[in-house]
């Protein structure tokens, strides 16, 4: 059966030009990038090529650039690292409620260590006030980390605002930039980051690699001690291939970003005023305008998440419900309830994320598939049933008046 | 962590027997919450001679929480009410060819909602049958837990 | 010019059964495998077959194998993840002087937490002395870590005996098995090892994979933070061709371990042979029967090693000095010190690797490379004009006596 | 971290110019320790007008050392004593195209072996070289640290 994948912020397909800029290093310049002959020099000049590639795409110098990974390491490497070593300046950082668990998670081990985290509210588009940030800011906080795009909802948040207020308090500002790098144009001196979080396979990149920059002179202690690659800051063999075709993929991504955001906002766009036309009790998850151009989130009512996908799935159709590292849990999406979404119909969420290869027909076929899941399922619904008698009234449209 | 669903619950997930309502059904029983992301209402027929001619489900869930649903009223259907409360989560589970640790509450959900119907018919009749206790209504977040320790213990 | 690859400790070039094995999960079945579609099924399972495939080359049970980024990170996991989740039982921690840098910097970093680290000497053969090690246990002793092989000399620790000492005294037992894992058996029930760290590009696997073995019920804190992959104790969407890789790369040493084995200690052997009756002023470095069947460490008097790699590397001959991740530093090797070598021959070793590519004729024609090379450094060489005049004696010479 | 090396150092390090020592030589100077990885010693034959007919050395060191040497005898061949002097450390590593930051001790170290010859030179004959002072033989441990220091500016 054919598949049409419309879950690419969960992750994307290698792109072909980027397996064929990495295959050389797998066998045959296979060298370790700390030794002195040739097949070794070969691997050492990828690794600084690939590194001054992503630089120059941040607008950060290649010594600013840590290769980790994945983006979740590169998160805690940058909290943990950045609150160990400056705990004697204060122990406070800030956060929001909607941020991936690799943020959340580390800020809960942190809290452990002793360190307070404050975690901002969003309001109903998942936007991050810029003035609560302001006056969540205490003389010992050191660090704070707002994502740049929500990776469930698609909002944006905005970076440039709250890293000139978290400077203007000499606070360190992080974001994770891994629904973002590669889809919105960042310069992180422009925009007043310190720290940033990426990772390859988010945009037609490897899995298993992203990286961390860090403006020169933060102080950072390690997560993986050893060797003394990365500077003597991340001890591993470099993962030659991986850093390669991470470049390459970054590369290519954001050599194409604007005219890829104009085109699939027009889809994201096409899809969404389909579904709001076409589909009762449905509900746009996110904001409308400070949006990824990828992201489509609705919720549904009177039916659940997992049954959904599984559907879709039978009808080819790859979806995902709340964000992919918590698919199989039992809690519904915590961006969900941030937003404001009772637990019922935040079980009832369906994100479509999409690529560089979606059509408009692929979109179309989806949310024809996705008419018929819903007819499916809300007539096997208990609360469906209820609420055509009459018993309960629509929860999307109490919140909608 | 992916699913990983048995063939048999596939089949039951994506063709469900037994969807829908009874009018005016003999029993019928909803255990669960929305909050808790599952909800079961189980319709019950049931003769004179206490047999269970049909029976209908509703269910909003996981694909677990509808193959657990249907393979149910499939499990009872043509039973005796002494022969349905046999009908254990366990007797589901094994009909189903197993369920993945995190889904086993939908297992015991399917055992609830058919003990909530049938008490339901007993309340209607004014009958006390034997060995069926007032089943739990919310059968939601206490259990969860448990089942998280289960599989916890079952991966290491 | 034709390369003689003999750095295979260092690392090793990807097999092309395991970039074949690798090739469908990079742009075919590229999903994530947290989602429930086919395409992320397809990688899920093939995470799972990886992990079931390399928890029984070490006799242990999937659930006991967790995926990471290379050797480093499993090691740094070991150590800083078991201490800081028991530092309530003790604080001390026991480890040889001879470790990698991924084990010892992470003592280190542990003795600033707080943690106390005994550094075990080693004999002049590089081994650990079971009384020595018993003698270091204390009350508060957690943890120990004893490398299962050295990296840089090749010297095979007694693991089953230092294992069972630990736990007499209640201790538990880590191993750093990245150089012994697909070149020596290992059976982690039978040894008694309770943590083990490997990497997949030590034996023909990709680079930037490895694996953490933890004995079930041992209490790990986490080094990354996130979502709930490998059980919730290490966060990042899975590396799924590096993780497909390393277990093929895996099974194939691992069956062909055996006759590997006694080939390359037949050619290492050969090599030994050959320089110590072709090269005056050499000295074996590592024990010649406790050894690994891929190494070869010798040091050279009167010549310094960064020099003797740039020239056999002018001749094809791809070799190493010192431990990888350390050429380039200015230090000789800690190992070199450890084994009980002066300063000033330290700096002069070499280390040759055999890979399961090498024969008998790159054997030779490298150490037909070396005597050339030695003679052209001797004779540049200030300190060789010293002992030909007889104003200094040879070191080695006073050692062997 | 990788060597990278310039052409220039990697044609002196492996073709290196005026190897040897000279048989009485007018003066003769070692610099640097065993212990620390690197040992020149250079041999020059200064001629009645204070110019420096030829200069070999011998070198126990990495490649930047010995292409060091290699081009520092190069520099001070046919200069006289007090052109020989303006062979300073930079001089030899412009020669080069530049050394890696961890390498630039070597350029130092080629520089105070030529000081140390001229310093015997100008001993042995009971002279006062002007400009001379007299050379730190061990230019090692204290050294490394503080071109280490200036890598990490470098790098960062
Ligand atoms: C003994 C030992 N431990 C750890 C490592 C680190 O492994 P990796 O480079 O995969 O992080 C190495 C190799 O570099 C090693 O030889
Ligand atoms: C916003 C965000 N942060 C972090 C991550 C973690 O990235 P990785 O899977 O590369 O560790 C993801 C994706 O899973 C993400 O969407």
């Amino acid at each position: 059966m054919k598949q049409i994948y419309l879950d690419n912020a969960s992750t994307t397909p290698v792109r072909p030009e980027v397996l064929e800029a990495m295959l050389p290093y797998f066998s045959e310049d296979f060298g370790n990038p700390s030794s002195l002959y040739p097949a070794g020099q070969r691997a050492s000049d990828a690794v600084a090529a690939a590194r001054a590639t992503l630089a120059g795409l941040i607008g950060a110098k290649p010594a600013e650039v840590y290769f980790t990974s994945g983006g979740s390491e590169a998160d805690n490497w940058a909290l943990k690292g950045f609150a160990r070593a400056n705990a004697s300046r204060g122990r406070h950082l800030i956060t929001s409620a909607i941020e991936h668990h690799a943020v959340l998670h580390t800020c809960q081990a942190l809290e452990k260590e002793g360190f307070e985290v404050t975690y901002l509210p969003v309001d109903g588009d998942g936007l991050v006030d810029p003035a609560a940030f302001e006056a969540a800011i205490r003389p010992d906080t050191i660090l704070a980390s707002i994502m740049f795009a929500n990776n469930e909802i698609g909002t944006i948040e905005p970076i440039a605002e709250l890293a000139a207020i978290a400077h203007a308090h000499d606070v360190v500002f992080h974001t994770d930039a891994v629904q973002a790098f590669g889809h919105e144009d960042i310069d992180v001196r422009a925009l007043g980051i310190d720290l940033l979080s990426a990772s390859a396979h988010k945009l037609n990149g490897p899995k298993g690699v992203g990286m961390l920059y860090a403006r020169k002179g933060l102080r950072l202690a390690n997560l993986i001690d050893g060797g003394q690659q990365e500077r003597g800051r991340r001890a591993t063999t470099e993962n030659v291939p991986g850093i390669v075709g991470f470049a390459k993929a970054a590369e290519l991504a954001c050599a194409e970003a604007a005219d890829e955001r104009a085109r699939q906002t027009a889809l994201r766009d096409h899809a969404i005023g389909r579904v709001l036309a076409e589909i009762p009790h449905a509900r746009l998850n996110g904001s409308a305008t400070s949006r990824l151009s990828n992201n489509v989130n609705f919720s549904f009512e009177f039916i659940e998440g997992e049954g959904m996908l599984l559907q879709l799935a039978a009808r080819g159709i790859c979806v995902s419900s709340g964000s992919a590292c918590t698919s199989g849990s039992l809690d519904p999406s915590h961006v969900l309830l941030a937003i404001g979404l009772p637990h019922e119909i935040a079980h009832g969420s369906l994100r479509m994320t999409l690529g560089r290869e979606t059509t408009r027909e692929d979109v179309d076929f989806a949310i024809d598939a996705l008419k018929q899941t819903l007819d499916n399922l809300r007539m096997m619904s208990p609360l469906y049933e209820d609420y055509q008698r009459g018993n309960v009234e629509s929860v999307i449209e109490r919140m909608a008046a | 962590m992916a699913m990983n669903y048995s063939e048999a619950v596939m089949d039951h997930f994506t063709n469900p027997r037994n969807v829908g309502e009874i009018e005016n059904a003999s029993g019928c029983g909803t255990v669960g919450n929305a909050v808790c992301g599952d909800i079961m209402r189980i319709y019950l027929d049931i003769d004179g001679d206490s047999v269970i001619r049909d029976a209908k489900f509703k269910t909003f869930g996981c694909g677990a929480a509808i193959a657990t649903s249907s393979m149910a009223t499939e499990l009872v259907k043509g039973k005796t009410i002494q022969q349905a409360l046999e009908v254990t989560n366990k007797a589901v589970m094994e009909a189903l060819d197993g369920l993945p640790p995190v889904k086993v509450h939908c297992s015991l959900l399917a055992e609830e909602a058919i003990h909530a119907a049938l008490w339901d018919y007993a309340e209607k009749h004014n009958l006390v049958i034997e060995g069926l206790e007032k089943p739990v209504s919310d059968i939601g977040e206490h259990d969860h837990h448990a089942v998280e320790l289960v599989e916890d213990e079952d991966e290491l």
